[in-house]
C-alpha cells in the first residue's frame, strides 16, 4: 500500500507547527526512514499516519484515498508506539496474540506467528510473563513483536530498537528487513540510530522542527546534504563547520596558509560555511590531499576507531580515524584533507548546499573518487 | 524496623476502633439477657438462645435465599448497564456529554423518598408486585456506578487505546478486551458495593412485597423488634448477626480478589 | 520557502473539509445513544419520571390516598421557608454534612494510607477496615443505638470506668447530632476506604521510587503525589460521601427519630417524616424538590471546581 | 398442647412458600376460603399471633388465613394507603388507632358493624371501653384487637427507701412531684415519661378535655386542636418543674430506653403501656408497683384512652372472604381466646368474661400487678374526651407534641412550648381538611 | 562517595537470578559504565544500589558503611530512570525541581540550577508543558534534568540517552562526563551505545544472564576480552567468531588454504574459536597481513564506512570498512587480515581467551603494533 502526504501539517497549539506541510509519496514496499532532532516532529508524523492525530491542514492518502477521516482501525497498519503502549494486566503472550485474536486468525496461524516472532526476539521464556516483570529491552521487544506477528500492508515503528544493546539490534535491523521485504510491507520507522537509517531505508526524511529537509536515498543525503543542518545532523561525529568569508568570490581562506580554490564564482554567497566529515580527516597522506597542521585537544579511542578534536586555525574539527591513537593533547600533527571532500553551504539561505569544486591553492590536485 | 511497628501499631488500633461496634454485635448475640443488663464486653458463658429463637421466630434462611437471589440478579444487571455507560462517559466523546453526565449525576441527588410513591406505583402497574424483578430492575441503572466506573477508565492510559485502535479493535472490544479486565479491582469494588446495598435494603422490598415469598432478610431482621414489650438486644444482636455475616463474608473473599486482581500499569 | 505563513495560514490554504458522511459524523453519537440507553431508560422510568411528578406534587395539597386534589401554587414552598421547623432542618442537615464528610473522608484517606503498605498479614486488616460495607444501615445503626443506649449502653459503661459521668448520647440536643454523625462515619468509611485502596494501589509505583530517591518525607510524598495522583478517586469519593450525606436516612430513623427537639431532623428524614407518616405528598415533594436543587446547585460546582484540580491520565 | 402449636409454626414459618402452596391447593381441594391478614408486629408478639392464627385455622375447616407481616405500623399503613382498593389489598387488616379516622374515611374497608348486623353478633358482650374508640356515629368500624392503656409504674424497693408507702402511690401532679423529689438521688431521677405523644394525650383525656374540637372529631372533621388550654398547660408546667428541678429525666423516644433504665434503677416512676406489665414486673430486679395514671390536683380523673390496634375488613373482596374475615374476628373475641391472648401478650381482653378464665385468674394471682389497668379501663368515665380523638394527621400531632416536649426539655417555657404543638397541629388540620374537601 | 558491592545477588522467583554474586568496588568520583545485553540485570543491579529493589544475598556498602537495608533517600543518590518516571500532574519545571524542593534548596538557586540544566539540555522553552504534551526525547531529558539538577555524590543512570538523536547524544555525552568531573559525581550508567560506553567510562562492567564477565578499562576490554562473549559484545558490528579444530595443537586450519600457527601448544583446547574483530580486515595490503580470498555476500553502506558480509571459507564473517565500497553480491575478493589481531577463544571453557601469538603459515611476519 502506497502512502501520500500532502501538506500535511499538524499543531497543537495553533501557534507553532509541529509538522509542517509535508508532501510526500511513499511507495507500496518503501523502507522509509524518518529522522530529526528530538521533538522535530516524527512521533507526531507517525501518529498522523495511524489516524492517531488529527490532522490540522493538508491531505493523506492511503492508497490512493484520501484518508484524513479514515479510522485507524481501517488503515491497516501496525504500530510500534515510541512508550510500547503494553497492555499491563496482559501476559507477553497475549499481548502479542491481542491484534491477531480481534481479527480472528486461527488459532494454529496465531501460534505459529508468535512463536516465530518470540524466536526471532528472544522473547520465548518470557511468554507468560506480565510487562511489568520485564526489562526494558524486554517490554520493548514485546511492542516489536506484536507489530511484526500482525503482518499489515503498513508497518510504522517509533525507536523501536532503541533500548536494545547492539548486538541484539544488528540482529533485529536484519530480520526486520527481510520480514519486511518477505512480506511487500510498506515501513515507515523512525530511528536515532545512524547505523539503522542508512543500512535499512530505501529512502529517508530529515525533519527538524516540522519541517522536512531532506527526502531521499540515504546515501545521496550523506554524500549531498542538501543543507548545512542535514550535513551534521547525518553521520557521528557529525560534519564540521567553520565559517568562511571568500574575499573574490573564487578563493577561500581556511587557515592564515591554507586557501581554497573554487571552480565557480562563490561572489553572490556572502558567508560561507566550509564543511568536512571527521571521516574525511586523515592522518596519512594520499595522492589528492593536502597536509594541514593541528593542535590535538581532545582524544577519544572508541575501540577500533579514534575521534580526535584539533585546532586547525580558528577552526575545531573532529576527526575520526580508524585504529587507536594514542595522542595526547596539545600535541602538534598534520592532518590531510582531501578538497574534493569539502562541501560548502551558503551561511545564510538556509545554509542551502553550494554546488561547486575545491582545489588547493598551493597545487593542482587530481579530483578523484569519493573517498577511496 | 520502626516504620513497621509504628504502622503495626496504627493498624492493630485502627483495627480495634473500626471493628469494636461489629465484634461487640456478635458478642451480645452470645449473650444471656442478664449479661447484657450488666454491660458485660464477653458472655460470661456463651448461649446459642438467641439464635434459636431468631431461627424459630423468622423463616431466615428462606429470607436468605430470596436476598441471595435479588442481590446477585441486581449485581450482574447494575455491573453491565453501569459499565456501558461509563465507557461512554470516560472514552466516547460527543458534543454534550458532560451535559448527559451531570444528568445521570443528578439522579444521585434525587431523594428516594421522592420517588418511592410513583415508583410502586410504576411496579404495580408492570405487574410486578411479589416478583424479583421489582426488587432488581429499577437498580441496574446506577448513576453511583457509573460515576465510580468512569472515574477508574479515566485512569487507562490513552496509549491502550491508541495501540487497540491501531489493532483494529472496535470500540466494543476495546471495552471488554481492555477497558474491563483492567479496570477488574473497580468491578469488583462495585459489585460487592452493589451486592451489599441490595442486601441491605428495607423499606423497598417491603413495600413491594406483600408477602414473604420473595421477601428478604432486612425484613426479617426488622420483625424481630417491637415497640410496645421489651426489645431483647440479644435476639436482635443475634438477627443482625445473621444478616451481615454472609455480606462480611462475601467482603473477606472479595478483598482477596481485589488483590490479586491489581494491575499495576507499566505501559512501558 | 514559507517561513513567514502562520499556523492559521497554512490551515486556510490546506485545510480539508471533512469528507465523513453525515453517518459517520454521528458514529459517536450512535455508539453514546446504544450504551446509554439501557441507563436512561430506566432512570427515566423510575428517576426522572416520578422526579417531575414529585415537582408537580409540590404544588399541591394531597388527599388521604395520596392524590392532588388542592392546587396550591407556591403555598407549600413559602410555607417551608416561614417555618422554623424548616429552616432548622437546613442548618441541622449542613451541620450534619460539616461533620461527616470531611471526617469521613480523612478517616477512610488515613485507613488507606496506612492499609496500603506491604506487611506481612495486610490482608487482614484490609478486610477489616472494609468491613463496615458489610453493614446494612439497619444493622449499624441498632448496634449503636445499643452501644448509645443510657443505661445498658457500653459507651457510658466505659466512660463511668474512667470515672466521667453517663453522656446523653442520644437526648441532647447537641450530642444526638454528633452521635447520628460518629454512626455514619462509621459506617461510610468502609466503602471509602475500599475505594481510596483501590485508587492507591493504581499509583504507578515508579514515581514514588523517584520520591524517595529524592528522600522526599512521607507527608511530602502525601501531599505531592499521593493527593494529585489520588485525585480522580478523591473526587469520586468526597462527591458521593458528600450526597450520601445528605441523604443519609436509616441511621436518623432507627436512631433518633428526628429528635430530640429536631436536633436531628435532616431534610431527607423530614420529607420522609412528611410522606410515610403524615402522609403529606405536596409539602414532602416540595421539600425534596428543594433539597434536590440544594444538592444539584452544590455538585455542580464541585465538578465545576473540584474537577479541574483532578488530574486524570 | 402448646409444644404442638410451636412446631406447627415453626414448620409454617421456615417453608411459608411450601404453605401457601399447601393452603391454595387446600382450598382447592377443601373448599376453604383463604385470605390474607396483614400485621405489623414483630418481635414476640407477632410470633404469639401467628400462633394464634394458626389455631384459628386448626379450629375449623373453611377458612385459611395467611397472616404477613407488613413492618412496624407506620409502615403498614403506607403499604395498606398504596393497595388499599387493589386486588392485592388484604381481607383482613390490622390499623394502630391513630389510623382510625384515615381508615373510616378510606372507602377501602366495609364497617364491621354491617357484619354485626347482618350476622346478629351481641357486640355488647365486648369491653364497652375499648369498642367506643372505634365506634363513630353509633357504627362500630373495625374489631378491637390489641388494646391497651397507659400506666404509672414504680419502683416499690426504692419508694421504701425514700419513705414512700408502695400500697398508696402518688395519684396527683403534685403529689407526683414530691414523691420524686423524695426518690431523686445521685443515681437515682424520681420520674420519667417517654417521648410518645400517647402519654400527653392520655393526661389531656383524663382531665375531661378533648383533643381537638367537633367532639374530638367524632361529630364532623376536626378544625383546630383543643388541648392548649389550662389544661394543656398544667401538664407542661407539671413537667417543666420536674425537669427544672432535677427530679425528671428524659430518656428519649425509644421505649426500650426507658423501661432499660427503669429497670437499672436509674428512674424510679415512670408510665408504661399496660402491654408492657408483665415484662415489667419479671424482668425487674426489685418488686414493682403499678398505679393509675396521674392526673392534675384540680380535677377528678376520667379515666383513659385506649391505645394499641384493631383488625379491619377489606371492601371490595368476596362476600365469602368477607364471611372468612368476619368468622375470624368472632373467633378472636371468644372470651377463651381472649384470656389467651391477654395471658401472652398482656393486651386487654376485649371480652370481660376472659377475665374470669383460669388461666387469666392463675395469671393475676401471680402478677396482681396486671390488674390495675383493668381497673383503670374500667374505671373510665365515658365521653368524648375519653373515647379518643379522630384526626387523620394524629401522626403528625403527636410528632408536634414530642418535639414540643423535648424543646421543654431543653428549656422552651412551657407556654412557648405549647403553643408551638398547637400549631402544628392546626397548621396539619387545616392542611389535611383542605386537601380532602 | 564509594560504592562496594559483595556478591550482591538478587532473584525474583526464587528460581532463577536477575543479578549473580557481583562484586565489585567502585571509586569515589568515577565514571562506572554497566553494560550487557537486553534483560542481564543492569536496571536491576542499579534498583538494588538506589535501594528499591531489595537484596537477596549480599552486601552493599556505601561510603564504607553496610547499606543493605538503607532507605534510598538516606544513600544520596540521584537517578534516571529507564522509563523515566516523571510524575504526570506536574509541569516539566516541577519535576525538575521536585528533589530540590524536598531538600529545601533556596527558592533561587533551584531556579539557578533549573535554568542551567534546561539550558545545557534544550529543555528552556518547555518548562510549563506537562510529560504528556512532550516528545519522547524531550521527556527522556526532564529524566536527566531531574538528575543534573539534584547534584548528589552519587548519579545512577539507566540509558539516559537512549531515545536521543546522535548529535544530541554526542553533546550529553560530553556535558554528563565535564559535570561528572567537576563535581566529582561517583557515576554508574548504564548505555547500550557502544560509543557511550568507550568514551565516557573510567572503568567498564560487562554482564550477561546477571552474571559479571568482565571488568575494566573500555579499551582493556576491547583489546583483551576475557571471553567469546565479551569479545563479540563490545564492538558493532561484533567480532567474528568461527569454529576451527587443531590437530596438532599449533596449527589451525582458517580455510583450506589458510593455515595459522600458534606460538604456544593449543592441544588442551579441543575446540577453538577464532575471533576477529570486522575492522580488522582490510581491502588494502599492509605489511603485516594476509591476503584471504573471498566473497561478498552482502553490502551495507554507512556513510562512509561500508559493513560487508563475505564467505570467508566456511565462515561468514563481516568487514568493517572506512569510505563507501560498492560491491555487488557474489564478488570475489581479497581481504587482509594481520594476524595478530586473531584473538582465540576456548569453545569449552566458559568460551575464555587463550593468550597466544599466531602467525599466518606461509610466511614468518613480523608483529606489529595493534592497529597502526
Ligand atoms: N519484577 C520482576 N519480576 C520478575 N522478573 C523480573 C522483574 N524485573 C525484572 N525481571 C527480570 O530480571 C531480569 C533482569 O532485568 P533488568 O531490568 O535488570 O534487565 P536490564 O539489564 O535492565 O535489561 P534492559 O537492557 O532490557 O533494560 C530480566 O530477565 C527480567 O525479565
Ligand atoms: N500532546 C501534545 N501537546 C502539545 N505539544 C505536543 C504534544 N505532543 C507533542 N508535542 C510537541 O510537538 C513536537 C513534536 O513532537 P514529537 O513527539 O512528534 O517529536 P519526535 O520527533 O517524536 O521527538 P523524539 O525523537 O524526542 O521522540 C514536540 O516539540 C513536542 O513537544
Ligand atoms: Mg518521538
Ligand atoms: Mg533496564
Amino acid at each position: 500500500m502506497s502512502i501520500t502526504l500532502k501538506h500535511m501539517s499538524k499543531s497543537f497549539d495553533h501557534e507553532t507547527f509541529a509538522v509542517r506541510e509535508t508532501s510526500v509519496s511513499i511507495q507500496e514496499g518503501e523502507f522509509f526512514v524518518l529522522v530529526g532532532p528530538s521533538g522535530c516532529g516524527k512521533s507526531t508524523m507517525l501518529r498522523m499516519i495511524a489516524g492517531l492525530e488529527s490532522i490540522t491542514a493538508g491531505e493523506i492518502y492511503i492508497n490512493g484515498t484520501l484518508a484524513n477521516d479514515m479510522p485507524p482501525n481501517k488503515r491497516q497498519i501496525s504500530m510500534v508506539f515510541q512508550n510500547y503502549a503494553l497492555y499491563p494486566h496482559l501476559t507477553v503472550e497475549e499481548n502479542i496474540l491481542f491484534g491477531l485474536k480481534v481479527r480472528k486468525i486461527p488459532k494454529k496461524e496465531q501460534k505459529k506467528r508468535c512463536l516465530e516472532a518470540c524466536d526471532m526476539l528472544g522473547m520465548t521464556e518470557y511468554l507468560k510473563r506480565k510487562p511489568r516483570e520485564l526489562s526494558g529491552g524486554q517490554r520493548q521487544r514485546v511492542a516489536l513483536a506484536r507489530a511484526v506477528v500482525s503482518q499489515m500492508p503498513i508497518c510504522l515503528m517509533d525507536e523501536p530498537l532503541s533500548n536494545l544493546d547492539a548486538k541484539l539490534r544488528g540482529q533485529m535491523r536484519t530480520e526486520i528487513r527481510q520480514l519486511q521485504q518477505k512480506l511487500g510491507i510498506t515501513m515507515i520507522y523512525v530511528t536515532h540510530d545512524q547505523v539503522e537509517a542508512m543500512t535499512m531505508a530505501d529512502r529517508m526524511m530529515v525533519l527538524k522542527k516540522g519541517e522536512v529537509q531532506q527526502i531521499g536515498k540515504p546515501l545521496d543525503i550523506y554524500n549531498n546534504p542538501a543543507n548545512a543542518f542535514v550535513a551534521t545532523f547525518i553521520g557521528a561525529p557529525p560534519m564540521n563547520v567553520s565559517n568562511v568569508t571568500t574575499k573574490d568570490g573564487f578563493t577561500l581562506p581556511l587557515t592564515k596558509d591554507i586557501t581554497l580554490t573554487s571552480t565557480v564564482n562563490l561572489g553572490e554567497h556572502k558567508e560561507i560555511l566550509v564543511g568536512l566529515r571527521p571521516e574525511h580527516i586523515q592522518l596519512e597522506q594520499t595522492a589528492t590531499s593536502i597536509a594541514i597542521p593541528a593542535v590535538t585537544k581532545n582524544v577519544e579511542i572508541l575501540g577500533n576507531e579514534t575521534v580526535m578534536t584539533c585546532l586547525v586555525g580558528d577552526h575545531e574539527w573532529k576527526a575520526k580515524v580508524p585504529g587507536q591513537w594514542n595522542y595526547s593533547e596539545q600535541e602538534n600533527i598534520t592532518i590531510y584533507v582531501d578538497p574534493a571532500n569539502i562541501t560548502l553551504f551558503d551561511a545564510l539561505a538556509s545554509e542551502e548546499r553550494i554546488e561547486c569544486d575545491l582545489f588547493a591553492k598551493e597545487m593542482a590536485v587530481v579530483h578523484g573518487g569519493s573517498g577511496r | 524496623m520502626m516504620r513497621k511497628s509504628i504502622m503495626y501499631t496504627l493498624l492493630t488500633l485502627a483495627a480495634i476502633v473500626m471493628f469494636f461496634p461489629i465484634f461487640y454485635a456478635i458478642s451480645v448475640s452470645f449473650m444471656s439477657t442478664s449479661d447484657i443488663a450488666e454491660r458485660r464486653v464477653l458472655p460470661s458463658a456463651v448461649t446459642l438462645e438467641n439464635y434459636r429463637n431468631v431461627m424459630t421466630s423468622v423463616p431466615i434462611l428462606h429470607y436468605l435465599r430470596n436476598s441471595f437471589v435479588v442481590a446477585s440478579i441486581t449485581t450482574l444487571g447494575m455491573l453491565v448497564v453501569s459499565a456501558l455507560a461509563a465507557f461512554i462517559f470516560a472514552f466516547v466523546p460527543f458534543r454534550g456529554r458532560q451535559a448527559v453526565f451531570l444528568l445521570f449525576i443528578s439522579t444521585l441527588l434525587i431523594p428516594w423518598e421522592a420517588t418511592m410513591i410513583p415508583n410502586f406505583f410504576t411496579i404495580q402497574s408492570l405487574g410486578w408486585m411479589n416478583n424479583y424483578l421489582a426488587m432488581t430492575v429499577p437498580f441496574f441503572a446506577l448513576a453511583f456506578g457509573t460515576f465510580l466506573l468512569r472515574q477508574h477508565f479515566k485512569t487507562v492510559p490513552l496509549e491502550l487505546y491508541e495501540a487497540a485502535q491501531v489493532e483494529g479493535l472496535s470500540k466494543f472490544q476495546f471495552f471488554y478486551k481492555v477497558v474491563v479486565p483492567y479496570a477488574k479491582t473497580s468491578f469488583v469494588t462495585l459489585g460487592i458495593y452493589g451486592f451489599l446495598t441490595t442486601w441491605n435494603m428495607y423499606l423497598w422490598p417491603l413495600l413491594v412485597t406483600t408477602n414473604d415469598s420473595v421477601r428478604t432478610v432486612q425484613i426479617g431482621l426488622r420483625r424481630l423488634q417491637a415497640d410496645e414489650v421489651a426489645t431483647n438486644w440479644g435476639l436482635v444482636m443475634a438477627g443482625a448477626v445473621l444478616v451481615i455475616l454472609p455480606t462480611l463474608l462475601l467482603l473477606a473473599v472479595g478483598q482477596k480478589q481485589l488483590q490479586k486482581g491489581l494491575t499495576k500499569g507499566a505501559i512501558k | 520557502m514559507h517561513r513567514s505563513k502562520t499556523v492559521a495560514e497554512t490551515i486556510k490554504q490546506y485545510r480539508v473539509p471533512s469528507t465523513r458522511t453525515f453517518w459517520q459524523k454521528t458514529a459517536n453519537y450512535r455508539t453514546a445513544a446504544l450504551y446509554l440507553l439501557p441507563s436512561l431508560l430506566l432512570f427515566s422510568v423510575f428517576m426522572f419520571y416520578p422526579m417531575i411528578y414529585s415537582l408537580y406534587l409540590s404544588f399541591f395539597f394531597t388527599d388521604a390516598q395520596g392524590s392532588a386534589t388542592t392546587f396550591v401554587g407556591f403555598e407549600n414552598y413559602l410555607y417551608l421557608f416561614q417555618q422554623a421547623s424548616f429552616r432548622n432542618s437546613l442548618l441541622v442537615t449542613l451541620l450534619f454534612v460539616a461533620y461527616t464528610v470531611p471526617a469521613s473522608v480523612i478517616l477512610a484517606l488515613f485507613l488507606a494510607l496506612i492499609a496500603n503498605e506491604k506487611l506481612r498479614g495486610i490482608g487482614f486488616f484490609r478486610t477489616i477496615f472494609a468491613s463496615t460495607l458489610g453493614m446494612s444501615v439497619a444493622a449499624s445503626a441498632v448496634i449503636w443505638l445499643f452501644m448509645f443506649h443510657p443505661t445498658t449502653g457500653i459507651l457510658n459503661a466505659a466512660l463511668g470506668l474512667i470515672g466521667i459521668p453517663a453522656v446523653s448520647w442520644l437526648t441532647n440536643s447537641t450530642m444526638a447530632l454528633i452521635s447520628v454523625s460518629i454512626t455514619t462515619i462509621w459506617m461510610n468509611t468502609g466503602f471509602s476506604f475500599l475505594i481510596l485502596l483501590g485508587g492507591l494501589q493504581n499509583i504507578d509505583e515508579h514515581l514514588y521510587e523517584s520520591a524517595r530517591i529524592d528522600g522526599a518525607g512521607y507527608f511530602y510524598q502525601l501531599r505531592r503525589i499521593t493527593v494529585p495522583m489520588l485525585s480522580p478517586t478523591l473526587f469520586f469519593i468526597i462527591t458521593i460521601t458528600f450526597i450520601n450525606s445528605f441523604q443519609s436516612f436509616g441511621q436518623v430513623d432507627i436512631l433518633t427519630g428526628g429528635g430530640p427537639a429536631e436536633a436531628t431532623n435532616l431534610i431527607i428524614y423530614s420529607i420522609y417524616r412528611e410522606a410515610f407518616i403524615y402522609y403529606q405528598f405536596g409539602p414532602a415533594s416540595a421539600q425534596a424538590i428543594l433539597l434536590f436543587l440544594a444538592v444539584l446547585v452544590i455538585t455542580l460546582l464541585q465538578f465545576k471546581f473540584g474537577e479541574k484540580k483532578v488530574h486524570y491520565q | 398442647g402448646n409444644n404442638d402449636q410451636n412446631e406447627d409454626t415453626s414448620a409454617n414459618a421456615s417453608e411459608p412458600a411450601n404453605s401457601n402452596e399447601q393452603a391454595a391447593s387446600n382450598s382447592g381441594s377443601d373448599d376453604r376460603v383463604e385470605i390474607e391478614f396483614w400485621h405489623g408486629m414483630g418481635g414476640g408478639l407477632g410470633e404469639t399471633l401467628e400462633e394464634l392464627v394458626a389455631s384459628y385455622n386448626d379450629s375449623q375447616d373453611s377458612y385459611v388465613i395467611t397472616p404477613e407481616y407488613q413492618g412496624s405500623y407506620e409502615e403498614l399503613l403506607t403499604q395498606f394507603r398504596t393497595v388499599g382498593g387493589t386486588e392485592t389489598a388484604p381481607a383482613l387488616v390490622q390499623m394502630f388507632e391513630v389510623g382510625t379516622k384515615y381508615m373510616i374515611d378510606s372507602g377501602f374497608i366495609t364497617p364491621v358493624q354491617e357484619w354485626i348486623d347482618k350476622d346478629g353478633y351481641d357486640v355488647t358482650q365486648l369491653e364497652e371501653n375499648i369498642l367506643s374508640y372505634y365506634t363513630v356515629n353509633d357504627q362500630l368500624y373495625s374489631m378491637p384487637f390489641n388494646s391497651s392503656t397507659p400506666a404509672l409504674f414504680f419502683n416499690e424497693e426504692k419508694f421504701v427507701e425514700a419513705g414512700l408507702d408502695p400500697e398508696n402511690p402518688p395519684r396527683t401532679f403534685s403529689e407526683i412531684k414530691e414523691a420524686a423529689e423524695l426518690l431523686t438521688t445521685d443515681d437515682t431521677y424520681g420520674f420519667s415519661m417517654l417521648g410518645h405523644g400517647w402519654f400527653f394525650e392520655q393526661m389531656i383525656a383524663t382531665q375531661g378535655v378533648d383533643y381537638v374540637d367537633q367532639e374530638n372529631g367524632r361529630a364532623a372533621d376536626a378544625t383546630e386542636a383543643t388541648f392548649g388550654g389550662e389544661e394543656g398547660l398544667r401538664v407542661y408546667e407539671w413537667l417543666d418543674e420536674m425537669n427544672q428541678a432535677g427530679t425528671f429525666n428524659y430518656f428519649g423516644r425509644d421505649w426500650d430506653d426507658l423501661r432499660a433504665a427503669f429497670q437499672n434503677g436509674d428512674v424510679a416512676m415512670y408510665m408504661d403501656s399496660s402491654a408492657g406489665t408483665k415484662d415489667s414486673v419479671n424482668n425487674a430486679s426489685f418488686d414493682v408497683g403499678v398505679s393509675f395514671i396521674p392526673h392534675a390536683d384540680e380535677i377528678d380523673p376520667n379515666g383513659v384512652v385506649i391505645g394499641g390496634a384493631s383488625v379491619w375488613m377489606g371492601s371490595g373482596i368476596s362476600e365469602e372472604e368477607q364471611a372468612a374475615a368476619f368468622d375470624f374476628m368472632k373467633w378472636f373475641n371468644l372470651p377463651e381466646v381472649q384470656a389467651e391472648w391477654h395471658v401472652n401478650t398482656g393486651y386487654f381482653a376485649t371480652h370481660p368474661a376472659a377475665y374470669d378464665e383460669d388461666i387469666v385468674a392463675t395469671e393475676h394471682e401471680e402478677t396482681p400487678q396486671l390488674r390495675v389497668p383493668i381497673d383503670q379501663l374500667q374505671a373510665t368515665v365515658p365521653g368524648t374526651a375519653t373515647q379518643g380523638a379522630l384526626i387523620t394527621v394524629f401522626p403528625e400531632s403527636r410528632e408536634q407534641v414530642v418535639t414540643s416536649l423535648e424543646a421543654l426539655y431543653q428549656g422552651t417555657s412551657p407556654e412557648d412550648a405549647l403553643s408551638q404543638a398547637i400549631e402544628g397541629t392546626n397548621r396539619a388540620i387545616e392542611v389535611s381538611n383542605r386537601a380532602n374537601q
